[in-house]
C-alpha cells in the first residue's frame, strides 16, 4: 500500500479570498511578522502497490480531484506501507 | 416541447424547475435521474440547483461523472436547448460544456437574495422575450457563484456575445466582468447563477424569471444559434 | 481494548455517578427492576435512558400542565413530532430542539446537527419537512469569543438547511450577558402530509425486522444524552468525545429514500424512528416501549466506522444521519433495495420478539438482558424542591420612571440595539426560498409559505424572550405564547399549535425549578385561553456556565393556518394616504423593556400582569380583520414598543409615516403587550372600526415621505427614516467587524 | 524570509463525509486500486526571519487556522528566502 499526496492550490492570477480574508485575521491579531498566508488543499490517495501510480494519480487528478481553469497540482509519494 | 429536468443526488431545486414548467407554464417536463442514460423524446434539458454531492470537492465536480453525462453533452452537441441554474451551471462547467469555473464568493459566505441584472443577450433562444440591456431583478441563492475565466476567454465570451446576464448595482459574488449568465459558442447551452424559476409568480412576489421559460417554449425558435 | 468493569466492580466504583445516574437510582435498578446487578453495557444504557434529556423524569410532572388536546390534533407530545390536521386530507407537523451544549462546544457542527436531528423528527412521522426557523441566543457582541460563535453557529445552520434543500424562513436571534457561556441554539422544522401517510415509531409484530439505515457507526458523541444533562464546567478536554460532524448531503439522501418508503410501500412497514439523543438504545427500546413488544439485536451487524467497539459504544453512539425502521418479515429485501437505489445502506439488525426483554449479542455474548419498560417505564420519576427566588420575593412596583431622554436620540439609539436591529447580515445566508413556496420570509412578524394547489398557507414563527420570563415566570410565559401568537394573526393566520423549547438552569437548583415551573403555568394559562394545544417540544437544562445561569428562556414555535392567502398584510406600508390605526391600550411597560436596557443596562421590577381573556378576544377580531382584506398592513408591537415598530413598517418602502399620539414621550417605547400598529385604505376604515371599536385608536396617515412624524402629548418629533434605516442595517454588521 | 507549510486534517476518529464521497466517486470512477481519499487543508505561511518560528506558528494555528474539536496539525518549513 502507497499514500500518495496530491496538493492543489489556485494558480498564481487567481483571486484566492480565503488566503486574503485569513491573512488580514492574523494580522489583525496581532502578528505582523506573518505577511502573507496562502491556503491549499491535499488529498491523501491510499493506493494497492499493483497499481501504476504515476498514471492513476494523474488520471485521477486531471479527471476530477483538479480543476485546470483554475488549479493546478503537485504530489509526492508519502509512504509505503505493508 | 417536452422537457427534462435532471435530478442527481442533493439536487433540490428540481421541483422549483418543474413546478415553473409544469403548473406555471403548462409545457410538460419529466424528471430524469441521473442513474438514466437517455434522452429521446426530449426537446430541452435542465439541470436544476442545489448541491448535488453535498458540494463535495469542488461543486458540480462529481456530478459530472454521472451515467446521464454522455446523452446531456450529446444533446448539446445536437444543438438542443440545455439551461443550468446554480448548481446546473456549476455542473455545466465542471463538464466542459460551457468555459471558465464557479468559485467560492469573495465574501466567502452562502448569500440568498435578490439582485439587478442586465440581459446582455436577448438573442437567444432563452432570452428571445427580453429586451436588450433590459434591467430586470431575479434571486440568487450560492455559496460559490463566483465566474471565473482567463483573460483569452473572457474576451472570447465578449466577443461572441455569450455573455448573456450581467450584475448591476452590486457584484454580489466577486464575478469577473460581472458575469452571472454565459452561452456556450453555439448559444444553446445556458447556465446562470441566479434562479428564475423562483421568480415566476406574483403571490411570491417576482416574475422576472417567466419569460426566460416563455422564450425557450415558445417553440417557434428564433434562430439566435450563429 | 479496554477491559470493562465487572458487575461488582461497578458496584463499588460507582461509574455511573459520572454518567449522571444517582445512587439512589442505581440501587432501585438493582434492587426493584432487576433483582440483579447490571453489567457495564447495561449500567451505560440505564445512565443514557433515565437522563433527563430522554426521559424528562424530573419536567414529566410539569410538562402534563400543557393542554396538548384538540379538535385538530392528530399526534400530540410522544413522538418524534406533533401532527395538526389542516383540512383537505392534509396534516402540519412540527417539533423543535436545543442543540444548546453541542453548540458551546463546537457551535458551527453542533448548531448543524441540531438542524439535522430535528428534520429527521419531521421526515420520520412521514412529512416533506418544508421549512426551518431558528431562535438562537447570544452574549452581547463584545468579544472575539462571541462573534466566533455567532458565526459558526449561523453557518452551521444554514449550511445544513441549505444543502438539505428545505428553506430557513424565520426565527429569532438575541443578546444578552447571561447567554455568553451558554448560547441557545434551537432550531424548529415544519413538515406538510397526506393524512394517509401518517407512520410512528414502533415495533411490533413477532419476529419483524429491526433495520438500521444510513451513515455508519462511530464513536461520536458517546454520553451526549447525559452531558446535555449535566452541569456544564469548563472542562473542555473531557467533552470533545462528544463532537457529532453532520454530513447534510447523506440525510438528503436519507430523507428522500425514507420518505419513498412510506408514502409508497406504507405495507412493508411497521414503524420508524429516527436515531438522535442516545442513538441506537433510544430509538429502539422506545420503538418496542411503545408497542408493549421485546427485541433481540446483533450488535455485530451494525454497521461501524471504527474497529472494536465496545457493544456499550455502539449502542450509545450519536453519530448522525441514522434512521431505525421495522419492517415486516418477508419485505426485507425491497427495504435493502430501496436504500441501495439512493446509494444507503439498510441492514437487518435483529428481530422484534416475544415477551418484553431487550436483549443485545456482541461476539456470541449476550451482553444485555433487561425489560424493555426498565429503560423507558420504570425510570423514577424526581420530586425536585422549589423556592421563589429572592429577586421576585422581594415586593417591586413596577418601573414607570420619569427620566428625562431625548426622544431622537434614544429612537435611533433604539433602532441599533442588537436585539432589534436588522439580522439581514444572518438571514440573508440562508436560502429561505428554496422549493418556491415562501411567501414572507425572514424580516416579517411571522413567516408565510403557500400549500401548493390550494388557496391556503401556514404562517409560523419562533419567539422567547428570556429577559420577561426571568422578572416573572408567569407572566413572562404568558407573554411568550402571546407574542407568537401575535405575530400569527399580524399575517391572517389562525394560530393551531405550539412546540416549545424550555431552556433553563440547573433544575436542582430549586429557584430555577421554581422558574421552570412559573413558566410553564404561565405557558400553559395562556394555551388554555387561546385554546392552542402544546403538540411536541423539548426540554434543555442544566444550561450554566460556571453555575451561572442563563435567564430562563422558553421559546415557543407556534404554526397557524391562512384559509385564504389571496388578501394578505405584511408589515411593510402599501399606499400614501392610508389611515393609521393604534390596536390595544398602552400603559407604562418597562421592566424588562429594550428601553430600559438601553438607558440603565439592565433590566430589573416587576412585570405587569394583563387579562387574558380581553387580549384573546382582541386577537380575534384582528384576525377577522386582515382575514376580510380590511388591512394593507398588520405589524404586532414588541421590543422597542410604538416608535420601533412604525419605523420597522416603513423600512424598504417608499412611505413615511405621520402619527399624534395621546402618549407620553417615553411610552413611544413602552412595550405593554396586545397592540398592533395597522393601516388600512381609506375606503375600508368603516368596517375596519366597525369590527374593532374601541381597540382601534386613529394615529395618522402614512406618508410619500421618509420621515416618520411623530406628535405627543409632549412634543413633536421629525424623524429621519432613511437615516433609521441605514443604522439599522449596518448596526450588527459594525459590532461584528469591529475588533474588540 | 521563511514559508512555513502548516498540515490540517480531521482527527482520525472523527467522521469525513467529504473524504467518504471523494472515495466513492473515485471508485465508482474505475479505480479500484485507490482504497481511501482522505481530505486536508494546509497553510503557506511567510514569515519573517525575525519571528520566533515555533511560538508564531503553534499560537496562530490554535487561535485561527485549527479547530481542536475536529482537527489536528502539523507543520513543516519549506524553505527560506532572501
Ligand atoms: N435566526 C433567525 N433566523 C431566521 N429569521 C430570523 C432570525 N432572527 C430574526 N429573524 C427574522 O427577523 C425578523 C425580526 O425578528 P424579531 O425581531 O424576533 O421579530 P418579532 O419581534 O416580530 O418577533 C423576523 O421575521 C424573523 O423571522
Ligand atoms: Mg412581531
Amino acid at each position: 500500500m502507497k499514500i500518495v499526496r496530491i496538493y492543489v492550490t489556485y494558480k498564481p492570477s487567481v483571486f484566492d479570498p480565503q488566503g486574503e480574508t485569513i491573512t488580514s485575521a492574523v494580522q489583525s491579531l496581532g502578528y505582523p511578522q506573518i505577511k502573507k498566508i496562502g491556503v491549499g488543499k491535499f488529498f491523501d490517495v491510499q493506493l494497492d502497490d499493483s497499481a501504476d501510480l504515476e498514471q492513476t494519480i494523474s488520471e485521477v487528478a486531471e479527471k476530477l480531484l483538479v480543476n485546470f481553469n483554475l488549479e493546478t497540482y503537485r504530489y509526492q509519494v508519502l509512504e509505503e506501507q505493508k | 416541447m417536452k422537457v427534462a429536468v435532471v435530478v442527481f443526488p442533493g439536487s433540490n431545486c428540481d421541483i422549483d424547475l418543474y413546478e415553473a414548467l409544469t403548473s406555471v407554464c403548462q409545457a410538460q417536463a419529466e424528471y430524469v435521474s441521473y442513474q438514466q442514460d437517455n434522452l429521446s423524446g426530449f426537446d430541452a434539458v435542465m439541470l436544476p440547483g442545489g448541491f448535488s454531492y453535498g458540494d463535495y470537492l469542488r461543486c458540480g465536480a462529481i456530478a459530472c461523472f454521472s451515467k446521464i453525462m454522455p446523452a446531456i453533452k450529446a444533446f448539446a452537441e445536437a444543438g438542443k436547448p440545455v439551461f443550468g441554474t446554480c448548481n446546473g451551471f456549476q455542473i455545466l462547467t465542471e463538464a466542459g460544456l460551457l468555459p471558465g469555473a464557479l468559485k467560492r464568493n469573495d465574501s466567502l459566505k452562502f448569500v440568498c437574495k435578490t439582485v439587478g441584472l442586465k440581459v446582455e443577450n436577448n438573442q437567444t433562444i432563452f432570452t428571445q422575450l427580453y429586451q436588450q440591456a433590459e434591467q430586470i431583478k431575479l434571486p440568487i441563492a450560492h455559496a460559490d457563484g463566483s465566474y471565473y475565466a482567463d483573460q483569452a476567454t473572457l474576451a472570447e465570451l465578449e466577443a461572441n456575445h455569450q455573455v448573456v446576464f450581467r450584475y448591476v448595482g452590486e457584484n454580489p459574488n466577486g464575478s469577473l466582468h460581472e458575469i452571472a449568465g454565459i452561452t456556450n459558442r453555439r448559444g444553446n447551452v445556458l447556465g446562470m447563477m441566479p434562479h428564475p424559476e423562483r421568480a415566476v409568480e406574483a403571490l411570491l412576489g417576482n416574475t422576472d424569471g417567466l419569460r426566460l421559460f416563455k422564450s425557450l417554449l415558445t417553440g417557434n425558435l428564433k434562430e439566435a444559434i450563429n | 481494548m479496554v477491559t470493562e468493569m465487572t458487575p461488582e466492580e461497578i458496584k463499588i466504583k460507582k461509574p455511573y455517578l459520572n454518567w449522571g445516574l444517582s445512587e439512589k437510582e442505581y440501587n432501585y435498578i438493582c434492587q426493584k427492576l432487576l433483582k440483579r446487578l447490571p453489567n457495564y453495557t447495561e449500567t451505560g444504557l440505564f445512565a443514557v435512558m433515565w437522563s433527563e434529556h430522554c426521559s424528562y423524569k424530573m419536567s414529566k410532572a410539569l410538562l402534563r400542565k400543557f393542554p396538548s388536546q384538540g379538535v385538530r390534533v392528530l399526534q400530540g407530545p410522544g413522538e418524534g413530532a406533533g401532527i395538526l390536521d389542516i383540512g383537505d386530507n392534509q396534516a402540519v407537523v412540527f417539533k423543535a430542539e436545543s442543540h444548546n451544549h453541542p453548540s458551546a462546544v463546537e457551535p458551527y457542527q453542533g448548531a448543524a446537527t441540531g438542524v439535522g436531528g430535528i428534520i429527521r423528527d419531521i421526515f420520520s412521522m412521514g412529512a416533506r419537512p418544508i421549512a426551518l426557523l431558528d431562535s438562537l441566543h447570544f452574549g452581547e457582541i463584545n468579544r472575539p469569543r462571541i462573534k466566533y460563535l455567532i458565526n459558526e453557529v449561523v453557518a452551521g445552520i444554514g449550511d445544513y438547511g441549505n444543502c438539505m434543500g428545505i428553506p430557513t424562513v424565520g426565527g429569532e436571534i438575541t443578546f444578552d450577558s447571561c447567554y455568553a457561556g451558554n448560547p441557545l441554539v434551537n432550531a424548529m422544522c415544519v413538515g406538510l402530509m397526506d393524512q394517509n401517510d401518517m407512520q410512528k415509531g414502533r415495533a411490533q409484530g413477532i419476529g419483524n425486522a429491526v433495520i438500521y439505515v444510513g451513515a455508519k457507526t462511530g464513536r461520536d458523541g458517546i454520553h451526549g444524552a447525559t452531558f446535555a444533562s449535566a452541569d456544564f464546567a469548563d472542562e473542555r478536554e473531557t467533552q470533545r468525545s462528544a463532537v457529532q460532524v453532520g454530513d447534510p448531503f447523506m440525510e438528503k439522501l436519507l430523507m428522500e429514500a425514507c420518505l419513498e418508503l412510506t408514502h409508497q410501500h406504507q405495507d412493508w412497514l411497521v414503524g420508524i424512528q429516527d436515531m438522535g439523543a442516545a442513538g441506537l438504545v433510544s430509538s429502539s427500546c422506545e420503538m418496542a416501549s411503545k408497542a408493549q413488544s421485546g427485541m433481540e439485536l446483533q450488535l455485530d451487524l451494525v454497521p461501524q466506522r471504527e474497529p472494536n467497539m465496545s457493544a456499550y459504544e455502539i449502542m450509545l453512539s450519536e453519530s448522525q444521519e441514522r434512521m431505525l425502521l421495522c419492517v415486516k418479515t418477508g419485505f426485507e429485501e425491497e427495504v435493502k433495495q430501496l436504500f441501495k437505489d439512493y446509494g444507503l445502506e439498510a441492514v437487518v439488525i435483529g428481530r422484534v420478539t416475544s415477551g418484553h426483554q431487550y436483549i443485545l449479542w456482541q461476539h456470541g455474548q449476550k451482553v444485555t438482558d433487561i425489560p424493555v419498560s426498565s429503560l423507558t417505564e420504570d425510570v423514577l420519576e424526581e420530586q425536585v424542591p422549589e423556592k421563589q427566588p429572592q429577586r421576585i420575593q422581594t415586593a417591586q412596583e413596577p418601573i414607570t420612571w420619569l427620566a428625562q431622554f431625548d426622544v431622537e436620540h434614544v429612537f435611533y439609539q433604539m433602532l441599533q440595539q442588537p436585539t432589534i436591529a436588522s439580522k439581514k447580515m444572518f438571514t440573508q445566508t440562508y436560502d429561505s426560498q428554496v422549493r418556491t413556496n415562501t411567501v414572507v420570509g425572514p424580516g416579517s412578524d411571522a413567516a408565510v409559505l403557500r400549500i401548493r394547489r390550494t388557496k391556503k398557507g401556514l404562517a409560523m414563527t419562533t419567539d422567547g424572550n428570556g429577559r420577561l420570563v426571568y422578572l416573572d415566570p408567569e407572566v413572562g410565559g404568558k407573554l411568550a405564547v402571546l407574542e407568537a401568537a401575535a405575530n400569527l394573526v399580524a399575517s391572517g393566520a389562525e394560530p393551531l399549535g405550539i412546540t416549545d423549547c424550555l431552556n433553563y438552569g440547573d433544575p436542582h437548583d430549586p429557584e430555577i425549578y421554581w422558574e421552570l415551573h412559573h413558566s410553564i403555568k404561565g405557558m400553559a394559562a395562556a394555551c388554555r385561553a387561546l385554546k392552542i394545544p402544546v403538540i411536541s417540544g423539548n426540554v434543555s437544562l442544566y444550561n450554566e456556565n460556571n453555575h451561572q445561569a442563563i435567564y430562563p428562556t422558553p421559546m415557543v414555535g407556534m404554526v397557524g393556518l391562512i384559509q385564504n392567502l389571496q388578501p394578505r398584510a405584511t408589515i411593510a406600508l402599501k399606499n400614501a394616504g392610508d389611515q393609521v390605526y393604534l390596536i390595544g391600550t398602552t400603559k407604562d411597560d418597562y421592566a424588562g423593556s429594550e428601553l430600559q436596557k438601553l438607558l440603565t443596562g439592565s433590566i430589573s421590577g416587576k412585570l405587569q400582569d394583563f387579562d387574558l381573556a380581553s387580549v384573546t378576544a382582541l386577537l380575534k377580531k384582528m384576525l377577522t380583520a386582515v382575514q376580510r382584506g380590511l388591512t394593507n398592513s398588520v405589524h404586532d408591537l414588541s421590543e422597542g414598543g410604538l416608535a420601533v415598530a412604525a419605523a420597522e413598517s416603513a423600512f424598504a418602502t417608499q412611505f413615511g409615516l405621520r402619527l399624534e399620539v395621546d402618549l407620553s414621550d417615553q411610552q413611544l417605547f413602552s412595550e405593554t403587550p396586545g397592540r398592533f400598529l395597522v393601516t388600512v385604505p381609506a375606503e375600508k376604515t368603516a368596517g375596519f372600526t366597525d369590527l374593532l371599536g374601541s381597540n382601534a385608536q386613529l394615529v395618522g396617515q402614512v406618508t410619500a415621505q421618509k420621515t416618520l412624524e411623530l406628535k405627543t402629548l409632549t412634543g413633536c418629533y421629525q424623524l429621519d427614516l432613511l437615516q433609521a434605516e441605514k443604522l439599522w442595517e449596518e448596526a450588527i454588521p459594525c459590532l461584528m467587524k469591529s475588533k474588540d
